[in-house]
């Protein structure tokens, strides 16, 4: 990768889907040191491809590893986590040379970030600089990534900034000018989702973005994401834990467990044919907006500690479908035949085949 | 608007907050009026940055209305003397929205929670003091406690951050709870949990609750015995018990939130309108409101006059109140009740 | 401080037994004292700044054992020799035996004026910082007077009216003088601190101002604190020497303060033979304070959990 | 409809009068209220110093009338006139009055002058002073604290590395030394032992014989001279700022934003000076103003030592003369500078930190 | 005795044309001196400015070179190098002093000096009253060449006053001092309102550029607070004699000019340099010189506290279990010598001032414990262990004060504490601020205290016995507010079993012209005091200037030299040695 072109929004970005992903990731594990020199794999043998312009929608309990799983990515992993084995490689476009991201000098990484990779971060109070306004920290991205031998034009920077904040939504004469702390969290929030895109990355790590928004400005910001990868062709991950959310805007679910990937397929797939039980359920506990007050299905049981994990399938505690195969060792990761042509679909769990997804029915006012 | 005889827990009266800054003053909540009866829910929902954290934070006495009136048990809380002040600061628990935030880095999960036990009594020793803490991330799903309780809060999921800002709140056994989007970063199997868990507190204990979400489902579910109030920049717009707001909705702009609630479902879901059906999806800035109705820009039921008049919160019904002329007019006809009557 | 060390030391190992709290409880009663060495432990550096700590106050504790003839001889400014490793002083006293029995009232003001220094800034900084209104103000006002009237000037008025002779004297006075920058520091970093959310969310627990401002809020700037102090202990130290320097406060006693007012005043810096003996003084208060840095290393990472990584 | 009616009106802050009194709006004013507050504080300053002053034991007059019995054998009475006359200050009148009259000449911009070496304003001695004391200092300190907080951004980056050994073990040994000493050092090893420089040629302020003005020569010629107390007090300071920077800087490295930084793809250089620099200088802001003081005041030794002429030597041998006008001059240089800077921190840390600000606009 | 120094006082009473003739030994070579001086602005070249002003300090000795007193003394042979005049003549009968000026003096700017000038000089003196005037009632110029001085009192010190009386030039002071000849005629003193204005007046002139008598001049543009530089004054006294172009005087205190001797910047430094920077001279090749110094330290003792110290046989046994020498080393290496008569005035003018075989009288207090403790025993001292008892049966401890800052004093203070200590009296030493030392002195404020003995001002015993019994004891204390020593002065008792009234005995020393009468009475205090110990002198002081020999100057005075016997604060021998040429440059 040539670090003096990363920043050009001009180039078609409109690839279609080929083989090349843009972004794969094979058997990832990422460790977390803890006190007394134990350490938790936060994020275990985790594998998947990204393929430009594809939406892939990240869920699954919380304390699973996504937050984890997305930093490692962008290698943004604070100081006692550590990548000790698997690989991701980008490829800027299809047929470019990859890049071993793990490889990356920090030269390198810094220019390819945000540029290439950006991330929106859960919990957007701390994301930003208190002391300094949004509109300098706009800017400060814009800078640090001008091509070389060019200048930094601050009208320019200006009118890109406040074209993104507009496109979330906000007032870019009210927000340039604030300060973080001034800002109402759903406001930082999609603040943060402005700078994300202010580059033009190509892919796009976003770790609950939403969640502190109101439905419509959710709504807002999905189709704006959908309508901008129309545009520009980015691929994103989606890290949620609102299944509604990766309906909408997903063209491929991952389910994560206790660190590792337990499903990954197609929408359709995922949603309407899942194979894990926990993909399942989690489906089903859902709860419909309309209608008389129901009776909420969970899953029984809490999620594990990632720390003391049982040994075999650590979901089968919780699992219905539960055998003392399931519990002697881990199960490994089959590919099934997927509902629509040209994706794949797989699942961990020996039992995969006896789990039968109703569909619920919604009723609409 | 209250059934029984009872002195809310919390009443807000007139209340206003206006944040003065140096490009201008915001009105960030203009005139709020709510209550909240023990063992009642009353939820907040509304656009980003519509005024809920601003009308919470006042509710829990961490901001000074600049004008109205705060009370618990009906005595303005900036009048109390502090004995009554201490009362009301330990009856009345606020859940932080953001737990990225409102958790000491510093401090471990379990020096959070068995702080405010040993320092109020409710535990009479460290060892006991533990044990409830265990009790505690139990209830909100962090299991088993001993690997949480030791934790430091960077060494916590975004999820695992809000249980234990929920655990914290849980333990001086308040009777208003008031709780900021508490639930938004966990997911649905979890969420579920504590919902039930925090359902049980309202009707065993008789817990009161100012519940703030975005998420409709989420008020439908634990606020359905209770209300629900829309707010939009600074205002409330409408207010009533949840089943009829949820399923009835009268303000446009209820009715925009509601069409706009995504589905588990891809298929239909992708067949929503965007927008809700609103007319524009700006959000307009505080410090320049439009004029009349603060709405009508984004109105599907825009009218001439919208633009000029400021609707005001008026009855439609039994404790219905709707501030719109639109849909209240229609609705009002019936009633003929013009003027706006207060709660209490 | 605030901090729980015992907390610091509960990581749960791999594969504990959920029942495991019973064992942890007790471990908070029975562990501090081991549980403090195996945190010091946590980096090499601390360790060996520990012992170097230590080594000293051991030293001067055991002074009169390791070298205790202080009995001048007619030896001047004698060099360096077997009898003599570090030379002799002015009046022929060993400098050896000096410099290791002249610690104590040193380490003592040292000390006693750093925590008393450290100890007026934080509950004033704090507080004032969290109350602000007229406690702040008037606060900021004593600050500023502490600050900008003339220590010289208000030493030599006090020593012609007081004696300071005893170290507690010299430490009370040396740190109620030095207090004032600490406090505004402290003061700054808590006025950010206070608007944090946490500090909401214990306001609504209704911990207690004190127990939220010493134990919520100062306990995260523990380190700056830390470092601070060791500042203050060497700058306390330099205090008293500058009273003795300036004549203010009586010279009485061994001790390396007046070894190094005793060694200027003689121009031992212009003499070889002479130089151990104002050297020798100030290498130990280096030392000294070399050791508490490298102390600060293991202490930081007991007081910001963010910093452990082992 | 008429659903204008009732729109509810915000109640109004009843007591808040419509149109305050020019005092009222100054008292509220938050910058003028502190300028008022430090005005304050330099009176009452001024007055202990006043008074403090007159408080040390001896006094000129007593000092000398001993020295002229003692020297040349006149009667009290006759060594006592003497030295009234040369002195021209009479310690007989009453404290009171004598006050009264400082504080009236101050006010008419007078300082008064010397009472040990007559017809030498204090104006002129500060004014011949002062510029060394703040030349020297003041880049020193510039130099200092720039280094110091450079050197401890990179301690805590690179925690437990090299440069964090060597700093710290640098730093505080270099703290540890006391300028003083260190100053001797330099010109005893360097100086005479070494000869690494000329140190008499050296010592003092300008070489004789330079003209002062804007010109190379000139301003070679006060470099050259400012060399050594310079370099000893960058040598003594910039440790401890680098320990105290280092501190700062790894509690605000642990911050999110930094993170979130580093993710935008921030240059290092820029993330250390936005991001964490300037958090982490944030509470050192106190600490650096209140080195004004410094900047002022000198330090006695290392300026008599490099026979540097700055103030710090003139405050100590006014001292020592008890020549009160000129000890009470220095002093309130310093006094009003110290809380100038003192005001300014707190402006410039309200304007660093702008949660500050807000907070200070709601509360007053 | 034969010397340099005689050779100078001949040479320099032989008229000289100066500048003129004989300029022929010009070699252009410098002489960097050491000297704490203050610079302008508030250094002046006023002579009359108090103290703290260049001239005063650079009077002090090397302004002799620039504003001549009228002579020189030398002490070893007692005799006058005389500059300005030729002669000088008390006339008892008239009571008048008759001094006649040189001829062919000129100022520096070519004006010629005067009787006139000697007049200015001496108004200036009265109105800064200076002590020639005690004695002095006016002064008149009778010519050009003779000035008249009529006396009040005639005196022995009067001589030294009024020769060593620097002469400053009518150019510059004489609009002043003609004023004050009229305030004297109308009986006028000198802090009547009048003469305090003319005394301002005086005080506020600020010459430009000094006119001077000597063989030197301020180069006045080159003055900083570092160094100032006196060049050459060919119409000076002596010019033609001088072989240095240029006098460089480094301003600093000892730290300040210890490391410019140090690295031979200096060739000549009068500081006191405490033994461990000697040390490093010597080991550098520096030579020391010790010329007197007339005074040193002495212990001060506070008898209302300690009424137990009343008894003199007390004193006597501190002085005798006190190793004077080992004080005098420990503080000064060679040039603290132990004070072996005890006279109350320096050892090196015994001889001279005492009659015959009152020297023989007096006791030297060699150090002695069993002495010393026997004395203590006689005066009802106890002792148990390792510590002594009072008679009150206390135990003796006392706190022993002295000024921190002064090296030497400092040092003799801790080591009196550390041999009295050792002997059984704890004494606890305490330093404090030079600046408080006195006035605790006089206030009474110690139970100890270092202070000193003797006067270096002037050779006659009776300036030492001041300071011996007035400075700190009630006389003078009182003034400042305190008692002092509180030592009896009204009813001493004197070895022939008389009372003596010890003011009016000092009084008595000094007065009138009768030498023989005066060493009288000097002998009766010299054995009141060696007997009475009321202080207890240490040390004597002899400085130990460093001599830089071969760098820029070639040789200064031999050991054996007595021009060494002249301190080094008045008659400076080596002003001497340049004035008259035996001091050169390499
Ligand atoms: N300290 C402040 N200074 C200035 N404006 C503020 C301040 N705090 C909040 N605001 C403004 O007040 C408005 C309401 O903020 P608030 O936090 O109550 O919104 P919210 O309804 O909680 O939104 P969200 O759902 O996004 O959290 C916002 O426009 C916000 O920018
Ligand atoms: N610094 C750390 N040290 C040790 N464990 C950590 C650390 N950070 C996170 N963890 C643990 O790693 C697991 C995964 O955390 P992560 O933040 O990736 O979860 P998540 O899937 O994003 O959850 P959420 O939806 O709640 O944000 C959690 O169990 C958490 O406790
Ligand atoms: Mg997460
Ligand atoms: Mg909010």
């Amino acid at each position: 990768m040539s670090d003096t072109s990363v920043a050009s929004p001009s180039s078609t970005r409109t690839a279609k889907r080929t083989d090349e992903p843009v972004l794969s990731v094979r058997d990832l594990v990422v460790q977390y040191r803890t006190g007394s020199g134990t350490t938790v794999d936060a994020v275990n043998s985790v594998s998947f491809d990204l393929y430009p312009n594809q939406a892939l929608a990240l869920v699954g309990e919380s304390g699973c590893g996504k937050t984890t799983l997305g930093l490692g990515l962008l290698r943004l992993l604070p100081r006692l986590g550590h990548i000790p084995s698997g690989s991701i490689t980008y490829r800027r476009q299809p047929g470019a040379t990859p890049i071993d991201v793990l490889k990356l000098n920090s030269r390198q990484l810094r220019r390819w970030r945000w540029a290439e990779a950006a991330m929106v971060f859960q919990g957007a109070q701390s994301a930003f600089n208190p002391v300094i306004t949004i509109g300098d920290q706009m800017a400060d991205t814009l800078k640090a990534h001008v091509r070389e031998g060019e200048r930094y034009n601050k009208k320019e920077g200006i009118q890109r900034a406040g074209d993104m904040l507009k496109r979330v939504r906000l007032d870019p004469s009210r927000v340039l000018g604030s300060y973080p702390h001034e800002l109402s969290g759903g406001m930082r929030q999609r603040t943060l989702i402005a700078m994300s895109l202010l580059l033009d990355p190509r892919f796009l790590v976003l770790d609950e973005p939403t969640t502190a928004l109101d439905i419509l400005t959710q709504r807002g910001i999905v189709d704006l994401l959908a309508e901008l990868r129309e545009e520009r062709g980015f691929a994103m991950i989606f890290i949620s834990h609102d299944l509604a959310l990766a309906a909408e805007l997903a063209d491929r679910v991952a389910t994560m467990y206790a660190g590792q990937i337990i499903e990954r397929g197609s929408l359709h797939d995922i949603f309407y044919e899942p194979r894990h039980p926990y993909t399942s359920g989690l489906i089903n506990a859902v709860p419909p907006v309309v209608g008389d007050l129901p009776e909420l299905a969970s899953i029984p049981g809490s999620p594990p500690s990632l720390a003391n994990l049982p040994v075999g399938c650590s979901f089968a505690p919780r699992c219905s479908y539960a055998t003392p195969e399931c519990r002697a060792a881990e199960p490994p990761e089959e590919t099934i035949e997927a509902r629509d042509q040209g994706q794949s679909h797989e699942v961990r769990c020996i039992h995969w085949r006896e789990v039968h997804h109703e569909r619920k029915v919604i009723a609409r006012a | 608007m209250l059934e029984s005889g009872d002195t809310p827990l919390l009443r807000m009266t007139h209340v206003d907050q206006t944040f003065k800054t140096k490009k201008g003053d915001v009105p960030a909540v203009q005139d709020v009026n709510f209550e909240v009866g023990p063992g009642q829910v009353l939820c907040l929902v509304g656009e980003s940055g519509c005024g809920k954290t601003t009308s919470a934070r006042m509710a829990g006495g961490l901001l000074k209305p600049t004008g109205g009136e705060v009370a618990y048990l009906g005595k303005n809380i900036w009048d109390m003397d502090s004995k009554e002040f201490i009362d009301y600061r330990r009856s009345v628990q606020y859940v932080h929205q953001d737990p990225y935030a409102s958790l000491n880095p510093i401090r471990s999960v379990a020096a959070t929670l068995t702080a405010p036990l040993l320092k109020h009594g409710l535990a009479k020793n460290r060892h006991e003091a533990w044990e409830q803490a265990a009790e505690l991330c139990r209830r909100v799903d962090l299991t088993p406690p001993e690997a949480y309780l030791s934790k430091f809060p960077h060494q916590l999921s975004g999820g695992q951050r809000q249980r234990v800002a929920v655990a914290r709140a849980l333990t001086l056994n308040p009777k208003l709870i008031i709780a900021d989007e508490s639930t938004s970063m966990l997911d649905v199997s979890i969420r579920v949990g504590m919902l039930k868990m925090l359902g049980k507190l309202r009707d065993e204990l008789n817990v009161g609750f100012l519940f703030i979400t975005h998420d409709l489902a989420i008020a439908k579910y634990f606020g359905w015995s209770g209300k629900t109030a829309v707010m939009y920049l600074g205002k409330v717009v409408e207010i009533g018990p949840t089943p009829e707001v949820i399923n009835n909705p009268q303000h446009p702009y209820t009715r925009a939130l509601l069409n706009a609630v995504p589905e588990p479902d891809p298929d239909l879901t992708r067949t929503k309108l965007p927008n809700g059906g609103l007319r524009s999806s700006e959000i307009p800035n505080l410090r320049e409101l439009p004029t009349g109705c603060t709405f009508h820009p984004r109105c599907p039921l825009f009218e001439a006059g919208c633009d000029k008049v400021v609707p005001i919160l008026a009855e439609i019904g039994p404790n219905r109140e709707v501030a719109c002329h639109v849909t209240g007019r229609d609705t009002r006809s019936q009633t003929d009740s013009p003027t706006r009557e207060l709660a209490g | 401080m605030g901090i729980n060390v015992a907390d610091a030391t509960l990581e749960p190992a791999k594969g504990e037994e959920p029942h495991v709290s019973e064992e942890v409880v007790k471990a908070k009663g029975v562990g501090p004292i081991r549980g403090f060495f195996r945190e010091l432990a946590r980096s090499t550096s601390g360790l060996i700044g520990f012992i170097i700590v230590v080594l000293l106050v051991a030293m001067t504790i055991f002074a009169p054992l390791l070298r205790g003839n202080l009995k001048p001889t007619t030896d001047y400014w004698a060099p360096f020799s077997a009898a003599h490793p570090l030379g002799t002083s002015g009046q022929g006293i060993d400098t050896l035996a000096m410099v290791v029995n002249g610690g104590k009232t040193v380490l003592l003001v040292g000390f006693g004026a750093a925590a008393l220094t450290v100890l007026i800034a934080v509950v004033i900084g704090s507080l004032a910082a969290y109350f602000r209104g007229w406690f702040d103000a008037l606060m900021l006002q004593v600050a500023d007077l502490f600050m900008t009237i003339p220590q010289i000037v208000l030493l030599a008025v006090m020593g012609s009216l007081f004696r300071f002779d005893s170290p507690f004297w010299l430490a009370v006075i040396v740190g109620a003088l030095s207090w004032p920058v600490l406090m505004r520091s402290i003061r700054a970093q808590v006025l950010t601190l206070k608007e944090r959310e946490f500090v909401e969310a214990a306001r609504l627990l209704d911990l207690g101002t004190l127990r939220i401002v010493f134990v919520e809020i100062v306990p995260n700037m523990a380190s700056f604190i830390l470092i601070n102090f060791i500042i203050a202990v060497t700058n306390a130290i330099y205090a008293m020497v500058g009273l003795y320097l300036l004549g203010l406060a009586p010279l009485a006693g061994v001790n390396w303060g007046i070894m190094v007012q005793d060694g200027w005043t003689n121009g031992a810096m212009f003499n070889p033979d002479a130089l151990p003996y104002i050297l020798a003084p100030v290498a130990m208060i280096v030392l000294l304070q070399l050791g508490l840095i490298l102390l600060t290393r293991s202490l930081e990472e007991i007081l910001n959990p963010r910093l452990r990584d082992r | 409809m008429t659903a204008v009616a009732v729109k509810s009106v915000p109640v109004a802050n009843p007591d808040r009068p419509r149109t305050p009194s020019i005092w009222l709006r100054i008292w509220r004013n938050y910058f003028l209220r502190r300028v008022v507050r430090a005005l304050i504080m330099i009176w009452v300053v001024t007055s202990a110093i006043f008074f403090l002053v007159r408080l040390m034991p001896g006094n000129p007059v007593d000092t000398y009338t001993n020295k002229l019995i003692a020297e040349q054998g006149l009667s009290y009475e006759q060594a006592r006139a003497q030295a009234a006359t040369l002195f021209q200050f009479d310690s007989s009148k009453p404290l009171i009055l004598q006050y009264v009259d400082y504080l009236n000449n101050l006010l008419h911009g007078d300082m008064g002058s010397s009472i040990v070496s007559s017809g030498t304003t204090v104006a002129s001695k500060v004014a011949a002073h002062l510029p060394w004391t703040m030349f020297s200092v003041g880049i020193s300190m510039v130099i200092a604290i720039g280094l110091g907080l450079v050197l401890g951004m990179l301690m805590a980056y690179r925690r437990g590395g090299i440069v964090d050994h060597a700093v710290s073990v640098i730093g505080s040994l270099l703290h540890a030394i006391p300028n003083y000493l260190l100053a001797m050092l330099i010109v005893v090893v360097g100086g005479v032992k070494l000869k690494w420089f000329d140190f008499a040629q050296m010592r003092g302020s300008v070489t004789p014989g330079v003209q002062p003005g804007f010109n190379i020569n000139f301003i070679q010629d006060i470099f050259y001279h400012a060399a050594l107390p310079i370099l000893t007090y960058v040598l003594t300071t910039a440790g401890t700022w680098a320990l105290v920077m280092k501190s700062s800087t790894t509690q605000v490295l642990g911050e999110d934003y930094v993170t979130v930084a580093r993710a935008r793809g921030l240059s290092g250089g820029r993330i250390a000076g936005t991001y964490v620099g300037r958090n982490a200088v944030l509470p050192l802001v106190a600490q650096i103003a209140t080195q004004a003081g410094f900047v002022v005041g000198g330090a006695i030794f290392v300026e008599q030592t490099f026979a540097y002429d700055g103030i710090g030597i003139q405050l100590y041998k006014s001292i020592n003369f008890r020549d009160y006008p000129i000890i009470q001059g220095i002093l309130l240089m310093i006094t009003i500078v110290v809380i100038f800077a003192n005001l300014l921190a707190d402006f410039i840390y309200s304007f660093l930190d702008p949660r500050i600000r807000t907070d200070e606009r709601t509360e007053d | 005795s034969p010397g340099t120094a005689d050779n100078g006082n001949t040479s320099s009473t032989k008229p000289s044309g100066s500048g003129s003739t004989g300029g022929g030994t010009k070699s252009g070579g410098e002489i960097h001196v050491g000297y704490p001086f203050t610079a302008p602005p508030e250094g002046t070249f006023n002579m009359f400015a108090p103290a703290n002003t260049i001239i005063d300090a650079v009077g002090v000795p090397y302004g002799d070179m620039l504003h001549m007193p009228s002579a020189y003394y030398l002490w070893a042979d007692k005799s006058w190098i005389k500059f300005l005049i030729d002669d000088y003549k008390l006339d008892e009968a008239s009571n008048t002093y008759t001094v006649t000026v040189k001829d062919g003096l000129t100022w520096s700017d070519g004006k010629p000096l005067t009787a006139k000038d000697y007049v200015t000089s001496f108004y200036c003196a009265w109105l800064t009253s200076q002590p020639v005037w005690k004695y002095v009632k006016d002064v008149e110029a009778k010519d050009d060449k003779t000035f008249v001085l009529t006396l009040k009192n005639p005196s022995t010190v009067l001589e030294r006053y009024i020769l060593k009386l620097k002469i400053s030039d009518t150019q510059t002071y004489g609009a002043i001092a003609d004023k004050v000849g009229p305030l004297i005629k109308a009986g006028k003193t000198a802090s009547d309102p009048e003469p305090s204005a003319l005394l301002a007046e005086l005080q506020k002139l600020k010459p430009a550029d000094p006119i001077t008598s000597g063989p030197f001049k301020f180069d006045t543009g080159s003055i900083t607070n570092t160094q100032l530089t006196l060049v050459k004054n060919d119409k000076g006294v002596n010019a033609d004699k001088i072989k240095f172009d240029k006098v460089v005087i480094y301003n600093g205190e000892t730290p300040d000019v210890t490391p410019l001797v140090q690295s031979k910047t200096v060739d000549y430094a009068t500081h006191g340099f405490p033994p461990s920077t000697e040390k490093s001279f010597i080991a550098a090749g520096i030579r020391i010189l010790r010329p007197p110094n007339l005074s040193g330290p002495a212990l001060f003792m506070n008898f209302a506290k300690q009424p137990e110290l009343k008894d003199k046989r007390v004193r006597q046994a501190f002085a005798t279990l006190i190793d004077r020498a080992v004080v005098g080393k420990v503080s000064l290496a060679e040039s603290g010598v132990g004070v072996k008569y005890m006279a109350g005035f320096t050892d090196n003018s015994v001889d001279e001032w005492l009659p015959a075989g009152v020297k023989d009288k007096l006791k030297t207090y060699d150090k002695d414990d069993a002495k010393a403790e026997s004395l203590l025993k006689e005066a009802g001292w106890t002792k148990s262990g390792n510590t002594w008892k009072t008679p009150a049966g206390k135990d003796a401890a006392y706190e022993l004060e002295f000024p921190a800052e002064f090296a030497d004093w400092s040092a003799a203070g801790k080591n009196v504490a550390e041999q009295m200590t050792t002997f059984g009296i704890k004494v606890t030493p305490r330093g404090v601020n030079f600046a408080q030392v006195p006035v605790d002195a006089d206030k009474g404020n110690f139970q100890l205290i270092i202070q000193a003995w003797g006067a270096n001002s002037h050779p006659h015993p009776y300036f030492a016995y001041q300071a011996d019994y007035l400075t700190h004891n009630y006389p003078i204390a009182k003034n400042n507010g305190g008692r002092g020593i509180d030592y009896d002065l009204s009813a001493v008792p004197g070895p022939d079993g008389k009372k003596y009234n010890i003011e009016e005995q000092i009084t008595a020393c000094g007065e009138g012209l009768d030498l023989d009468k005066q060493k009288v009475q000097i002998g009766i205090l010299a054995q009141l005091f060696n007997e009475e110990l009321p202080i207890i002198p240490l040390f004597e002081r002899y400085g130990n200037n460093a001599a830089v020999e071969g760098v820029r100057v070639k040789k200064f005075p031999a050991d054996d030299n007595p021009v060494l016997k002249n301190p080094a604060y008045s008659d400076n021998f080596v002003v001497i040695g340049i004035m008259d040429g035996t001091i050169e440059p390499v």
